[in-house]
């Protein structure tokens, strides 16, 4: 843009009102790019299935700005989802968020039209990290969940921190009311600090041992999180999107929550 | 990098400089060029059975003092959209033009295939976001009303961070305190919107306006209301706001002309 | 040809002993293979007509459109290389747009005209590029319409926009001819293509510098001097295309569009009923003016 | 006439989105690792930065990145021990237990980390500050040695690879980038080699280097006990004793014990192990943290 | 040989107004092998015939997916068409992110078509060596247009282009009342015909030989039917409707002859 404006004969002479961006480094800068919209998401795996959750309230400050705004995407589907393998959620400042969820998406979409052959979600993950950490320096404000079935039909989780720094996980809950619900999660799917009964005394006892948890439980697992998480955090209610992707495809569950 | 344990991995003040808060800080005193000069308040719409109301006042204020009464902040785009302002009306009047140019591209062939308003509120949201990416922010959050692909109502709004959300009744700036819960009293969320009439929506509005002349002291009583529907676009413009009654402010201290 | 051979026309840029640029003169060559294409201008809009050739039955009817909007004001048709027509559209959308944005208003379209003739003038100056093989023609209306403030932010001055003195004259039709050399010309009716000789001696029958044709006539006139242009060329079939640009008074409303179906449709017939009838049915077809004016 | 060409107008209104460049940035597919780095359009775009994202001079900034921790390394006669924790903080909030502190380097196609007995070729990097950082540039470095490998035909000696990434940060100092990385690999040319590398662009080789905010903690066990000859079973318990000092008094330390031994035919995983059993198994089998009480 | 002294370079109008190099990239077109397509008032089809180097190597690619409304089918220099495509991909996806629409056809077309043209008024360019047959759907409908080096570009009905594609395209023209009533699966079949009509005596269709594209509007719902190709065993049920076709208008021929 910058050059060609400066061949524009006539921008030199008549100079616009507004400022040009080609200046850029010398302005003064009270602008804050930030903002927080809210809301939360949740993600589960499970044997051949992987579930990604998140309410649809989009706040900011102490408003609701809407009560259906969805923060889970399909990518690498048309316009309607249709074909997509992959989905991300993204919570934080939402406009970041969708700007990510384009840019993923292009990728994964070029990925296919160049090799013909969909991403897997391997790769996705790893190129989701690399998006994120291109902005190192003026980082995305979202946290960022990647789900879909990896090479042998499992569930795949990754979850990401705002530059990219990520790991494949069995569930992962992040955004305003994580810190609400991941605790939950690290009880009933890692099952932290749970010990089988009888298996010995004192610190003999014996840990248990988590499995992947059928899908029915999760779906059951994700209602319950949310349903707390909106009884103890303003940023949480509205709706719950829940996207199920299984070899079959993936299939969109919608919940009501409160509304207060 | 700070070696110091308790600090580790972090910024050392010697390198970077002490912490300055004030990149944070998005409200303050307003000495810099990247703030608002003259700006315009509230736009408020909302959906109804087969089109969208959309209504904002004809005040551009420059700090407190009205400077312009008669500024037209709802644009029509073609025979597609109204696109309302509120912010900076210079930024407005820039969107303006490209709004025009765009038109003009648009309809270098007449066959088919024309920008609808979800088209264009996607297109303008890109812009806001990428200049404030930038760090040179249209500072303006604008409702873009109309229909989409579908040919339903389409209502959705972006504001000056490229955020974006959909409801079916939206308002800016003070609106969005005290227009919003009038709304959502009028129109709960749960109603279908095609139980709202287009003179329910009308009504609404015109009560909204009402609202925040009694309380918006950067407000007018002269408005802009358009309403599109699969007909066509109707703005009426210049409009008066009626049957005001200031009998309210007789009891409230400081609002009315008492003394003590 | 006494170019041919000589090595002065082997690169554009270079001028032949006698003054000639033979290059720019090939580059009329192409215009001169191209379908007839005419612009009249009458007293209240423009009328651009141009003679599509049909090459191949499996083309689709009525798609390949080959006269473009440039603005909202203005439309350009071009006969000879249809690829370099759409080049030379491409720029002066970009001229119309770049005035835009700096004047806030519609490009007259003899600033347009002007502009132009500059940009393909430069590609006869350099050996790098070639001529533009085409030869467009420019129509449009100047608009008589007060410009909205930008923005509408105030209404402006009450007497009219910046002051305007009331009743002044201003406004009107334009049409012009810029030819793969640079040149251009303002006229009040212009053609190019194979059938140029014939359009040429049709037009200056109707005697357009009085300025007594209405629109609606010319759109008809125009259509009968397309079909007249093609006798030459009567083994091909052809499709006829027609834009006008009328006043803010008039049926386009300063706007540049197309040809309404039913009006392109009665001046087809009219056109192919003079032909059949030459003189004697002459007459008729003016009746039929008549009737269509009422 | 170029000149003519390029001052094709386009009015500045039209350019209000992507420009052709950007546009094919944004779509390519090809390059995910790349030093383009967009920067943030301020004049001190690192104070832009620590302003967003040190979460210690103020706990309340906006966007927390995650964090590791404790991560030590040494050489002895038989190889290398690298170990480590598995927490990453996010602020106070511990964003993960079970986070891959150890990162393989010079291998690009990185197979899953599961304990196994057979030795696997290449070097080892460690994780301590920005989690994506160290990720990030470590990918980065692996696939500068695997370039380099095909080039030269043998692997990479982790004098030159601890060189590439020295450069590198150093090409980036005062961006505020945070990590520090160790470099464990045995080479035929070099031996058992150990560097530490950190975001500031320092590159030091040695024996021993604990880095993180445990690091102290970790020293106190390993300086009182290391000897270039410890058996490898003293080694390994050595590295793991360490490492759970650490655990046990840095708040910021904690979860599973990730225990690498490093030879010239490669790396062995000797477990990714839960810190609780095996710290309580250290207090009452050898009587050590004697601070803590065992009554239930 | 009579040595043509203007055919040297793009920018030299031959004394008949004609440019040489232009034409010569057109005999590039015809050197590869062909590939129809056609529309009808729902769907647009591609078929190519492919070509292998030799017995055991692959066959090329003919046939290139676009976006999921679009694709092209390509005549010429591969790697010219790899430009052109890859091109279309990205306005494409910059259209899906800039306005959240699908790139109308004639727009993309123009716009590669601008790209051709300025290779052929520059010195030190060279003409695209490739035509381009690009079928896709949009508001408008169904749309087939085909690109020449030359930057000409006409919307057709039918289309043939390549080696030996008169035979193609005079069976098109023979068949062209039929082409816009008949259904999907007759437009491929249709397809299929004009493509065998241009095989040498000894040759086949087989599934190894053979592309198809296909893009359209859904019946129903009058959505986009995504672009799918069909090669390899994917073509099985289209030759045996081809086959089928065949056997029933050879059996009709008969009957007629014997009533004769």
């Amino acid at each position: 843009m910058t050059s060609l404006i400066d061949h524009n004969p006539h921008s030199n002479s008549i100079g616009f009102s507004f400022s040009q961006s080609t200046n850029a480094g010398t302005k003064e800068h009270s602008f804050y790019p930030y903002t927080d919209n809210g809301g939360s998401v949740l993600g589960i795996t499970g044997k051949d299935f992987a579930v990604l959750a998140g309410d649809t309230r989009s706040t900011s400050g102490y408003n609701i700005n809407s009560r259906y705004v969805p923060k889970v995407f399909k990518i690498g589907g048309d316009e309607d989802g249709e074909g997509a393998h992959i989905l991300l959620s993204v919570v934080g400042f939402a406009a970041d968020g969708l700007a990510l969820k384009e840019k993923l998406d292009a990728v994964v979409k070029m990925y296919k039209y160049q090799h013909g052959k969909p991403m897997s979600v391997r790769a996705c993950a790893q190129r989701l990290s690399t998006i994120l950490y291109g902005k190192r320096f003026f980082p995305y404000y979202v946290q960022a969940i990647l789900a879909g079935l990896d090479e042998e039909g499992k569930g795949a989780l990754y979850g990401y921190d705002p530059v990219g720094s990520y790991e494949r996980e069995q569930c992962r809950a992040a955004g305003a009311a994580s810190s609400l619900i991941m605790p939950l999660l690290d009880n009933q799917v890692n099952l932290k600090n749970q010990y089988i009964p009888g298996s010995g005394e004192g610190h003999a006892l014996e840990a248990r041992k988590p499995e992947p948890m059928p899908r029915e439980t999760v779906e059951q697992l994700v209602r319950d999180a949310f349903t707390s998480a909106v009884e103890r955090h303003i940023e949480v209610g509205d709706g719950l999107q829940m996207l199920v992707i299984t070899a079959n495809g993936i299939e969109e569950i919608y919940h009501p929550l409160k509304k207060d | 990098m700070n070696h110091f344990p308790g600090t580790w991995g972090r910024p050392r003040d010697d390198v970077y400089g002490p912490y300055d808060s004030s990149y944070l800080r998005s409200t303050g005193p307003k000495a810099h060029t990247q703030s608002p000069a003259v700006t315009g308040t509230s736009v408020i719409a909302v959906k109804f059975n087969g089109g969208v109301a959309i209504a904002a006042d004809n005040l551009a204020s420059y700090g407190s003092l009205a400077r312009f009464t008669d500024v037209k902040r709802l644009r029509v785009f073609g025979d597609a959209a109204v696109v309302g302002f509120s912010g900076d009306v210079s930024d407005m009047q820039y969107i303006d033009r490209l709004l025009e140019s765009m038109d003009i591209r648009e309809n270098y062939s007449a066959h088919g295939n024309q920008l609808n308003a979800k088209n264009l509120h996607t297109y303008l949201s890109k812009v806001l976001y990428k200049r404030r990416s930038e760090f040179n922010p249209l500072w303006n959050h604008i409702l873009v009303a109309g229909f989409d692909g579908e040919k339903k109502p389409f209502l959705s709004s972006a504001d000056l961070l490229g955020t974006t959300f959909s409801a079916p009744h939206l308002a800016t700036g003070f609106g969005a305190h005290l227009a919003i819960p009038i709304l959502r009293r009028l129109f709960p969320e749960e109603r279908p919107i095609e139980e709202i009439t287009k003179e329910d929506a009308i009504k609404a509005l015109k009560e909204c306006l009402k609202v925040l002349w009694y309380r918006d002291a950067r407000s007018l009583d002269k408005y802009s209301l358009a309403v599109i529907t699969q007909e066509g676009i109707e703005v009426q413009e210049d409009q008066q706001i009626e049957a005001q009654s200031w009998a309210f402010a007789e009891t409230i201290k400081g609002y009315g002309a008492q003394t003590v | 040809m006494t170019s041919i051979g000589t090595g002065y026309d082997l690169s554009n840029s270079v001028f032949s002993p006698d003054g000639r640029n033979f290059q720019v003169e090939y580059a009329v060559k192409a215009v001169e293979n191209g379908g007839t294409a005419v612009g009249i201008r009458c007293k209240d809009g423009v009328v651009l007509a141009v003679e599509k050739i049909i090459t191949s039955k499996l083309l689709k009817p009525g798609a390949n459109r080959r006269i473009s909007t440039v603005d909202r004001h203005v439309g350009i048709v071009s006969a000879g290389l249809a690829p370099d027509g759409r080049h030379f559209v491409s720029r002066a959308r970009d001229e119309a747009s770049s005035w835009r944005s700096v004047y806030k208003g519609p490009i007259p379209i003899s600033a347009l005209a002007n502009r132009l003739g500059s940009y393909v003038q430069a590609y006869t100056l350099y050996s790098s590029v070639r001529p533009f093989g085409v030869t467009s023609i420019l129509g449009g209306w100047d608009s008589e319409a007060e410009l909205a403030v930008d923005g509408q932010v105030g209404s402006g001055p009450q007497s009219g926009a910046g002051g305007k003195v009331k009743g002044a004259k201003s406004g009107g039709p334009g049409l012009y001819m810029i030819e793969p050399s640079g040149l251009y010309w303002g006229y009040y009716g212009a053609a190019t293509g194979k059938g140029r000789q014939a359009a040429k001696a049709e037009l200056e029958k109707l005697d357009l510098a009085s300025e007594k044709l209405s629109l609606h006539d010319a759109v008809k006139e125009a259509a009968r001097i397309i079909y007249v242009a093609h006798e030459d060329n009567k083994d091909k079939e052809f499709e006829l295309e027609m834009s006008w640009i009328s006043s803010l008074e008039g049926p386009t409303k300063g706007r540049h569009e197309e040809v309404p179906k039913e009006l392109l449709e009665e001046a087809e017939r009219a056109a192919r009923r003079a032909l059949e009838g030459d003189d004697e049915d002459e007459e008729e077809g003016a009746k039929g003016n008549e009737q269509m004016e009422e | 006439m170029d000149q003519l060409v390029r001052q094709y107008t386009r009015s500045p209104h039209q350019n209000e989105f992507y420009s052709e460049q950007e546009q094919h940035d944004l779509t390519e597919a090809l390059p995910p690792l790349s030093l383009k780095f967009s920067l943030p359009p301020v004049a001190n775009h690192s104070a832009f930065l620590r302003a967003m994202t040190d979460d210690h001079s103020n706990p309340n900034c906006p966007i927390k990145l995650a964090h590791g921790t404790t991560t030590l390394a040494f050489r002895f006669q038989g190889g290398i021990i690298v170990c480590t924790d598995s927490r990453a903080t996010a602020g106070n909030w511990i964003a993960s237990q079970t986070v891959k502190k150890v990162i393989p380097v010079s291998r690009l196609s990185r197979g899953e980390d599961k304990p196994g007995s057979d030795p696997v070729p290449g070097l080892l990097g460690t994780m301590a500050g920005g989690a994506a950082d160290c990720q990030y540039w470590l990918r980065y470095l692996s696939q500068q040695c695997t370039l380099h490998e095909i080039r030269h035909k043998r692997r990479i000696t982790v004098a030159a690879a601890s060189k590439i990434l020295a450069n590198l940060t150093y090409a980036y100092k005062g961006y505020g980038l945070s990590m520090g990385t160790m470099l464990a690999g045995v080479t035929p040319q070099e031996g058992p080699a150990l560097y530490y590398i950190d975001s500031d662009g320092t590159r030091l080789p040695g024996n021993l280097f604990c880095v993180g905010s445990g690091q102290t903690f970790a020293y106190g066990v390993l300086d009182a006990n290391y000897r270039y000859d410890l058996t490898e079973e003293e080694a390994l318990e050595l590295g793991r004793r360490s490492i759970l000092a650490a655990m046990h008094r840095d708040a910021y330390s904690g979860g599973f014990i990730n225990l690498y031994h490093v030879t010239e035919a490669g790396w062995v995983h000797h477990g990714f192990s839960d810190m609780n059993p095996i710290f309580w198994k250290t207090k009452l089998e050898k009587g050590e943290f004697s601070n803590v009480t065992s009554a239930l | 040989m009579f040595r043509n002294n203007y055919d040297n370079d793009a920018v030299t109008f031959s004394p008949q107004g004609r440019i040489f190099q232009v034409e010569y990239a057109q005999e590039a077109v015809k050197q590869g092998s062909v590939v129809v397509g056609l529309v009808n008032k729902t769907h647009a089809v591609l078929v190519g015939l492919k070509r292998n180097a030799e017995e055991l190597s692959s066959y090329q690619k003919k046939i290139i997916e676009v976006d999921s409304h679009m694709g092209i089918a390509i005549a010429g220099l591969a790697s010219d068409a790899r430009v052109l495509s890859n091109y279309m991909k990205q306005q494409c996806l910059g259209s899906r992110m800039t306005y959240g629409r699908a790139m109308p056809v004639d727009r993309i077309v123009t716009q590669i078509a601008d790209r051709a043209q300025t290779n052929t008024q520059q010195y030190g360019k060279r003409p695209y060596g490739v035509g381009l047959l690009v079928a896709g759907v949009d508001e408008a409908g169904p749309h087939l247009f085909e690109f020449q080096p030359s930057g000409m570009t006409q919307e057709m009905v039918a289309c043939a282009i390549g080696a030996r594609s008169q035979m193609a395209r005079t069976y098109l023209e023979r068949n062209l009342d039929q082409l816009n009533d008949s259904s999907r699966d007759e437009l491929i079949t249709h397809g299929l015909r004009a493509l065998k009509e241009t095989l040498s005596q000894d040759k086949e269709l087989t599934v190894d030989n053979t592309s198809v594209g296909v893009v359209g509007l859904k019946h129903e719902t009058g959505k986009v039917e995504s672009f799918k190709l069909y090669e390899g065993q994917q073509l099985l049920p289209l030759l045996e409707a081809l086959e089928r076709s065949d056997v029933g208008e050879t059996k009709e021929g008969e009957t007629m002859e014997v009533d004769s």
